[in-house]
């Protein structure tokens, strides 16, 4: 059966023009680009080169770059690195409450060893409000991370005002641009955030490569330590591939952008649309015009979305869900909450994400199965059309 | 893969899913908050189960466990029903995911809860 | 011209096979494996796989592997981990002065937040004394750290006696694998160490893989945070081709283990004694008895060993040195100095480091090059023969 | 690359190498254990290097910079050769990698020590 793939938030494929691009590093051209010899310095110029392509990309010329194993590495590179290196001015952070887990967790480990942090909750848009922002500064505020777009809700933050907010108040400011790197303008120019990530296999780069963006004369700690690769900020042997491959993959999704976005964002629109008119009580997620081009969020009253995503499996198509089903916690998506949604109706969301190899067909096939695969769900669901409705009751539970 | 091919198989084609109306029965447990409610429907004649149906809200495991509770008790006596155990639910399934042992549970009790509506309403 | 590669210590080439073997996952099979489509969770199952098969050949099934973004990473990760886990029972920490960056820049990195790291130096063998080790240990001592082999000198350390004395002290010991795994035995069961490190493009697996191995039961912290892959110990998507190319680089290095270990040893031996006898004043580094079989570390006195290296790359040949004049350190081999090697000795350091595609030929064209480029390095050179010997003149110097 | 064509070209090609026997000046520099040492050999006549030559253990800055710094040396007045910084032998060679810099250093202190030995044994 052919798949349907509608994750793209998830992961996406690396494009074929990437992998031709970086054949050659992964087959001859193997060599230790800290070497001495020349294959290896001749290595060592094309990582540069991909180092310089991302900058003047993300218009970064006052940002050095450093290369990561993805986004979860930088974000915790930007937190942690931010934090203990800028402890002595002060250990307050402010974080979103809406970020990714590899924000968030990190903010959490670091309150146990002593930083206080203030969580910003969003309005029921998915946005965060600048203004909740402002009253929560203090003092000793040190760092204040706000991604850039929301993973589940594709929402977009007004990081820009935050950024000279944070400007003016000497505090540091990170982004987690995973979400937009490569789907919409990303100009680090105009952000003027700190620090920012970005994730490779998010705009069809190869896995496990990633990197944070720091604006010169940011004071950052590294994670690790070993050799003197990265400007002693992230030793190891550099990952050729991943590097080259993501400069690739960020050129190729630049010079497209404009028109995928306008592509994706009408299919997005159609399917949004497909599915309000075919199935009753179903609500979009986050808001509708701030968003990226390729996300939907919606919640699929009475049913629970891990079970609805199996049966899109069945039928060949790979989605999402923004509750952690598959993780060892029961607690649906900690976004949806934060954005003041009911435990039940998260816990029924379903995020389709689109990308590049999406056309009609795949929106036509959802919009003919998903109802299908809803009504099926609902016929053995004690809620809904003619029954009780959610939360009037609550049973005896011992879990 | 997260769940097994019987846990899948249940959970694909749940049997004795709807309600009973006039049940002698009705077993109400979990909360929607946490995203798994079941409800079992039982028709009990001579103390002895001789219709089950469940409506379940909730992920793989909680459909799965549903469906194989409703199997288990058919044809049940009333005592004998009252033994099974969410390990006994559990190994008929051959396992669940560590993450999602509690659902085993919910049938557990979720079948505690039918019965003894039933041996109340009969007690009373 | 034709490299002749001599740096396989410093990494080597992907293997044709393994790079057939991950093909798919670096094209069709791109599904993030945490998701809970079909798709998705065949990854899955291929990662899982990847995990059992290492460890199964690694007899270490009394062990939990952690995938990393390489060596580094996983040192970092089993030394902070550790030290971190552990400081309520003491903050001492034992560090063989031989080990790799990785691991003595961690440990000084540990000793800024209060740590304190005994450092042993070696033997002229190149080889940590374990009656050092035993008069080292401490009441608060947590943590020792020994290579496996070491990088430079491919010399073979007594990892077991280590584990053993280790264990009955209840104190955590971690090696540093990533110059044996592949190329001679390695056996947790054998070896017995708590924390042990590998890395995939050592052995003709893709860059930027490495594992932690941890047996059961050792408590360590992990080094980020975010979502709850690898057991909540090491967040971030997957790297699906990095983690199924090292399981399948390692099965195919340790089936050829003993006929490679075999021919490259002749090799080396071969090369070693055309040195000894073609080029007079040099001298082997470390013990020729206790070394992995592909290494050769020898020291050229009267010339230094950068500009010895590039006239080598000028020929065509792909060698590496101790000295770390690619780093801004002026210091040579911090290996060859805890060895005692005076430092004018350390500076003319060669490091040679065979491969599976290295044959005779190659061994014979550095025999025929390299005593011409050391007698042309000599010319010039202001020591030697019939000049002044090294060493019994300071001169003024002002860095 | 580490470093760029015009070094590798003195570093591969390094003119004025050798010894001049009965010099008048001779200047060592840098020391065994820190793995750069320069002789230079001064040959003066009418107060005008009439030849250099230079021994060098060192690294390829130190070769090349060496290279260079005889190159620079000949022809000139004493007095001149006196101005030569280690900037000039670096702007001659095009720039260094940062890590390499002290290596033009060891070039200007050789030119310093070997004419400050002529000078010294003229005076003496
Ligand atoms: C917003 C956001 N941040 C961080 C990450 C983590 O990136 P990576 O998977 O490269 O570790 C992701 C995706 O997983 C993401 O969506
Ligand atoms: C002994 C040793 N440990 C650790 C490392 C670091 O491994 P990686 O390059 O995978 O980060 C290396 C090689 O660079 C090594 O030789």
């Amino acid at each position: 059966m052919k798949t349907i793939y509608l994750d793209h938030n998830a992961t996406t494929p690396m494009d074929k023009r990437v992998l031709d691009f970086i054949y050659p590093y992964l087959t001859d051209e193997f060599y230790n680009p800290s070497s001495i010899h020349l294959p290896g310095q001749q290595v060592r110029e094309e990582i540069e080169k991909s180092r310089k392509k991302i900058l003047e990309l993300l218009e970064g010329e006052n940002y050095n770059l450093y290369f990561t194993s993805g986004g979860t590495e930088a974000d915790n590179f930007a937190i942690q690195g931010a934090a203990y290196g800028n402890q002595k001015k002060g250990r307050h952070i402010i974080c979103s409450s809406i970020e990714h887990h590899a924000v968030i967790d990190t903010c959490k480990a670091l309150e146990k060893d002593g930083f206080e942090v203030t969580y910003l909750s969003t309005g029921s848009d998915g946005v965060v409000n600048l203004d909740d922002l402002k009253q929560s500064i203090r003092k000793d505020t040190i760092l204040v991370t706000v991604m850039h777009a929301n993973n589940e809700t594709g929402v977009i933050q007004p990081v820009e005002e935050i950024a000279r907010f944070c400007r003016e108040k000497g505090i540091i400011f990170h982004t987690d641009a995973v979400q937009t790197a490569g789907k919409i303008p990303l100009s680090l120019k105009k952000i003027g955030a700190d620090l920012v990530v970005i994730s490779s296999h998010k705009f069809y780069g190869p896995k496990a490569a990633g990197a944070l963006l720091v604006r010169k004369g940011t004071r950052i700690f590294p994670l690790f330590h070993g050799g003197s690769q990265e400007k002693n900020l992230r030793p190891g042997t550099e990952n050729t591939p991943g590097i080259i491959g993501m400069a690739r993959a960020l050129e190729i999704a630049v010079s497209e952008m404009e028109t995928e976005g306008i592509r994706q964002k009408e299919l997005r629109d159609r399917l949004e649309e497909g599915i309000l008119n075919l199935i009753p009580d179903v609500q979009v997620n986050g808001s509708r015009e701030k968003r990226v081009p390729g996300t939907l969020n919606v919640s699929i009253k009475y049913v629970e979305g891990e079970a609805l995503l199996m049966y899109l499996s069945d039928e060949g198509i790979a989605a999402s869900s923004g509750s952690a089903c598959s993780s060892s916690s029961l607690e649906p998506s900690h976004v949806l909450l934060s954005m003041g949604i009911a435990h039940e109706i998260a816990h029924g969301s379903i995020r389709f994400s689109l990308g590049k190899m999406n056309g009609e067909e795949d929106v036509e096939a959802v919009l003919k199965i998903l109802p299908e695969v809803v009504k099926k769900l609902r016929r053995f669901s004690p809620f809904g059309k003619d029954k009780e409705e959610f939360g009037e009751n609550v049973y005896a539970h011992t879990h | 893969m997260l769940y097994n091919k019987k846990v899948m198989d249940y959970f694909r084609n749940p049997e004795n899913q709807g309600r009973i109306e006039n049940a002698d029965g009705i077993g109400k447990v979990g909360n929607p908050v946490c995203g798994d409610v079941m409800v079992i429907y039982l028709k009990i004649d001579d103390e002895t189960i001789r219709d089950v149906k469940f409506e379940t809200f909730g992920c793989v495991a909680a459909i799965a466990t549903s469906s194989m509770a409703a199997e288990m008790l058919k044809g049940k006596k009333v005592e004998e029903a009252l033994k099974i155990t969410n390990q006994a639910v559990e190994e008929s399934l051959e396992g669940l995911p560590p993450a999602k042992r509690h659902c085993s549970l919910l049938a557990e009790e979720g079948i505690q809860a039918a019965i003894h509506d039933y041996l109340k309403k009969k007690g009373g």
